[in-house]
């Protein structure tokens, strides 16, 4: 396999050419937006809850980035659905990247796990769920 | 300047100075396109600064021992070397910084903090490099100053018909701007930006990181009151840079940072500070660094900036022409004859992370992102952009392999 | 720590990685005893600042590309090293300056400009540099607070028994104070005063540049809240140093240099900082410095510490012995077991300047001057001293050679 | 001659153990103190005119300083003493630096020329000559 192989494996290329839960919900239960301070990209993420309000019944994304990070939201809004706000919450990282599969350099890495961060944000902003710090920050911006 | 025969330069025999160049990546060699953001070093400059330290080293100034003469020369040498490089008129004028950054943070502070107020108005270029930007945007909150923009047109070029309106309101007491784009490697008309300040009493500040490495850089000319530098950008070292300032001013301001070498005499109640450049360069400068930095200045006099700005405009217009042609892409700046080696581009709709990594692995070293200048891309509406910049060690193929390498990318991603 | 058999420290085979050493002076070979000053280079550190350049250069942190990774992981590994080397919690913590004298700046301005003012109170000690007196001494001025000295007695040990008349009256915000005393050696019991800082609700910032080559450093153990080093003393290279800062303090400061790489997001309304330690870093950093300083770390973390400690411990001892004996001779300074490897001292009636021009005649190197200390020369009631100082390479011959040239000093001028 | 001859020869090393002019005068005409920044050493230095004022009578200095700074200084004494005060404010140093006749490297430069440069001071404050920035500053401690 070519390092191009590698690195832009079909499963991600189809995420990036064929975005699932790309779009902006309107009246989402939990929403939030982030930046990767290192190239300046933006994802916003919305969230609504099934009627116990525990659970993550949908999630869309919004915003531009790299393949990898466009595919990696994609491949997050399908891991996430059904599961519990606790859970996604407390979801490692790892969880995420195993899924992507592919050898990632640290640059590219917080290209990969924005979208996470970005949906851990939103959950503690409506649910008051923990956010470690590794997370926190993302949405400072949201003023400017 | 006298006239003189055209200057040639000879990229592959000074590619050979170059040891980075001697190894391969992905079992490529190594086409590197980001000199902008910083530029390799030559064997000399290198050389230069190991026998430095093998056989002179010592801390400066104060040594008696023969040693620490030695090392006080190379050091003071290398000042002179700087101010010969921008044409100042004195050593005194020359003070060593960390990089152009700390050069600017160093005005903003020293002149800036004392010297603004409410009702006062600091104007910067929608082009700035951030290191030109956030200084005085954060000294201007400060002190209760206004930060205002020169803005761009389409092509990247300073508006400079409404300057008039800019100034309305407001007393300017700070106009800094680039001399060089490193985004999109405009050249800015710095003798009428100084002129305009001067004509509203206030200081001209240039930020010349991406202008000395490619074209002479002359204080005179400029008619400016301060200017950085940073010698990574020009085949130096890192981890030193310098500021040339006017000497009256430098006279009046306030010292920056404090410590040793700066002081001329301490006590508990007062301290008292050294003369120019001392006052300026608290602790114990970066010394190797500076040797350095002469070297290269050296090494890119020698070849002569002439000869550089001539070669990169060659490989800028060769280049330009054959990107426009591949299709969606869309590029930024102005034409070849008033911009240095940078061309910035998008490929429609492909994010330039992808583009950079994809040309990467055909070892063709790009820079993508928003080159610390936030402001431009806002104005361009982008979020990032992809950068090639060329330097005296770029040769025709590597446009050749950059162009390739961009049809690929819209072959895999397109 | 494991109580480990016996360090042993072989000078002579040392000496030999130095090539400062293989050249002669005035015909006579070199008796480097200035490493307070600034210390010499293994070829280890050269080397591997060398190797950086030539295979792994970049700007770094941005880059997608190879060579942007290659040397974003050297200058964060770098980062690993000091972190390690001072024993902090996280890299977050560690911050690249150019040297201790930016650090201590860089705590003066960006902690204290926004948190002293009128009533509050700055203590530092009798014993400090000027780099960590001089910047108190200009933001209390700035600020309005005001700044008090810990005294020292007759041999240069601080006056702690009076420690709370200090604080009367006044609210102490800061406490500052070297951990060893480059003029003296002094060894200054760092972790009482950081208990008496915290007592009061201040903050405890610690100059290590000249205890770091010497001892082990633990900012736990020494429970500080800041702590200032630089390479150049340690066997590294110029232009790099570090700040390590208490994280909870390091968030809620305000940053100092501003520009590239710091910033989280900039607009013309406003700017938002990176995260830690990032917003302290404008500019581009001092990188190949970093890796050399990494290297300098672990060349004297091979030869170890307590070793370099022990092997200095007995060259003072021994050189202290004999020096006395000289007629006419003060020195400077406590017991050989609370001191480094240094010796301040004076010939009666003879100026330092004389004493290191004859000795310098003769290939001994030593410092004469105030050794950017001018409150404790007044102390001392003298305008400068000789110091000798040593270090890992320093060999029992160089004392002999000392010895034998203040007898020499004292034919010719007593 | 070894370079310990060259630097320290006889006629310096007799103007340092012997210093001419050295002490403190009563009642000067002219007075100013210095140092020397790189090396923390201090001059002053004590000038009566001649009746017509316009002649340097008498010279003393006193202070502490290396060989190299009170033989000079002492030398300088001897040189001036009869000469007028504009010839002496407009002094080029290399008049002082031959008599001294020793190789002198930058550092040890400051020390020899310290004396001269507080002359200059001197006069400059009492009789209003000329004194161009290579000598300005040195006095400025006075107050601390
Ligand atoms: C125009 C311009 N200004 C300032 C800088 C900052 O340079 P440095 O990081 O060396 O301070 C750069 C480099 O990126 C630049 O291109
Ligand atoms: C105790 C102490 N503090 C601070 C410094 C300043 O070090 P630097 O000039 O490397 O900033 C020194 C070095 O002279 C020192 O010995």
């Amino acid at each position: 396999m070519t390092e191009f192989d590698q690195l832009y494996r079909e499963v991600i290329l189809d995420h990036y050419k064929n975005p699932r839960g790309h779009g902006v919900m309107e009246h989402a239960d939990a929403q939030a937006e982030g930046q990767n301070p290192f190239c300046g990209d933006e994802v916003s993420i919305y969230v609504s809850f099934g009627d116990d309000g525990d659970r993550i019944e949908d999630v869309k994304f919004s915003g531009r980035g790299c393949a990898i990070s466009q595919a990696a939201t994609s491949m997050l809004t399908e891991m996430v659905k059904g599961r519990s706000v606790v859970e996604i919450a407390e979801l490692p990282k790892e969880e995420l990247l195993e899924e992507i599969g592919i050898p990632l350099t640290p640059i590219r890495l917080k290209c990969a796990i924005l979208g996470l961060g970005v949906l851990k944000v939103a959950l503690h902003k409506a649910k008051g769920t923990p956010l470690p710090e590794e997370w926190a920050g993302l949405d400072e911006l949201q003023l400017t | 300047m006298a006239v003189t025969a055209k200057p040639k330069l000879d990229a592959r025999s000074i590619r050979a100075d170059f040891p980075i160049f001697e190894q391969q990546f992905h079992g490529k060699p190594l086409s590197f396109l980001d000199s902008a953001a910083s530029a390799q070093k030559p064997r000399q400059v290198l050389d230069a600064m190991r026998a430095f330290y093998e056989t002179s080293y010592a801390n400066v100034h104060r040594g008696v021992y023969q040693l620490a003469e030695r090392a006080t020369e190379a050091y003071e040498g290398a000042r002179q070397t700087i101010c010969s490089f921008v044409n100042a008129d004195s050593t005194r004028e020359i003070i060593f910084t960390r990089q152009a950054t700390e050069a600017l943070n160093l005005v903003a502070y020293s002149w800036g903090l004392n010297n603004l107020g409410p009702g006062d108005v600091v104007v910067v270029t929608e082009l700035e490099h951030h290191s030109n930007f956030v200084p005085w945007q954060y000294i201007a909150g400060r002190t209760g100053a206004e930060l205002r923009l020169i803005r761009i047109d389409d092509a990247g070029e300073l508006e400079l018909d409404n300057l008039d309106e800019l100034a309305a309101g407001g007393n300017i007491k700070v106009v800094a701007a680039n001399y060089v784009s490193n985004s999109i490697g405009t050249v800015n008309p710095v003798e009428r930006l100084s002129a305009w300040a001067h004509e509203h009493g206030a200081i001209m500040v240039v930020d010349a990181a991406q202008a000395a490495p490619h074209r002479p850089v002359d204080v005179q000319a400029l008619d400016c009151d301060f200017l950085a530098l940073s010698s990574h950008k020009l085949c130096g070292p890192t981890g030193v840079g310098a500021l040339w300032g006017r000497r009256e001013l430098l006279e009046k301001m306030e010292p920056f940072n404090l410590g040793g070498h700066m002081i001329r005499k301490v006590t508990l109640e007062r301290t008292t500070w050294g003369e120019l450049p001392y006052k300026f360069e608290a602790g114990t400068g970066p010394i190797a660094e500076a040797v350095g930095f002469a070297a290269a200045i050296d090494y890119i006099g020698r070849v002569g900036l002439e000869a550089i700005e001539e070669h990169e405009q060659t490989l800028v217009t060769n280049a330009l022409e054959r990107m426009i042609e591949i299709d969606g892409i869309v590029t930024y700046g102005p034409p070849p004859e008033r911009r240095a080696g940078i061309i910035s581009f998008n490929l429609d709709g492909i994010h330039p992370h992808d583009v950079a990594q994809i040309l990467d692995l055909d070892g063709v070293a790009i820079r993508a992102g928003h080159h610390c200048c936030q402001p431009l891309m806002s104005r361009f509406n982008v979020a990032a952009t992809n950068r090639a910049s060329f330097y005296l060690y770029t040769v025709p193929e590597e446009i050749d392999r950059l162009v390739e390498g961009l049809h690929k990318v819209k072959r895999m991603l397109g």
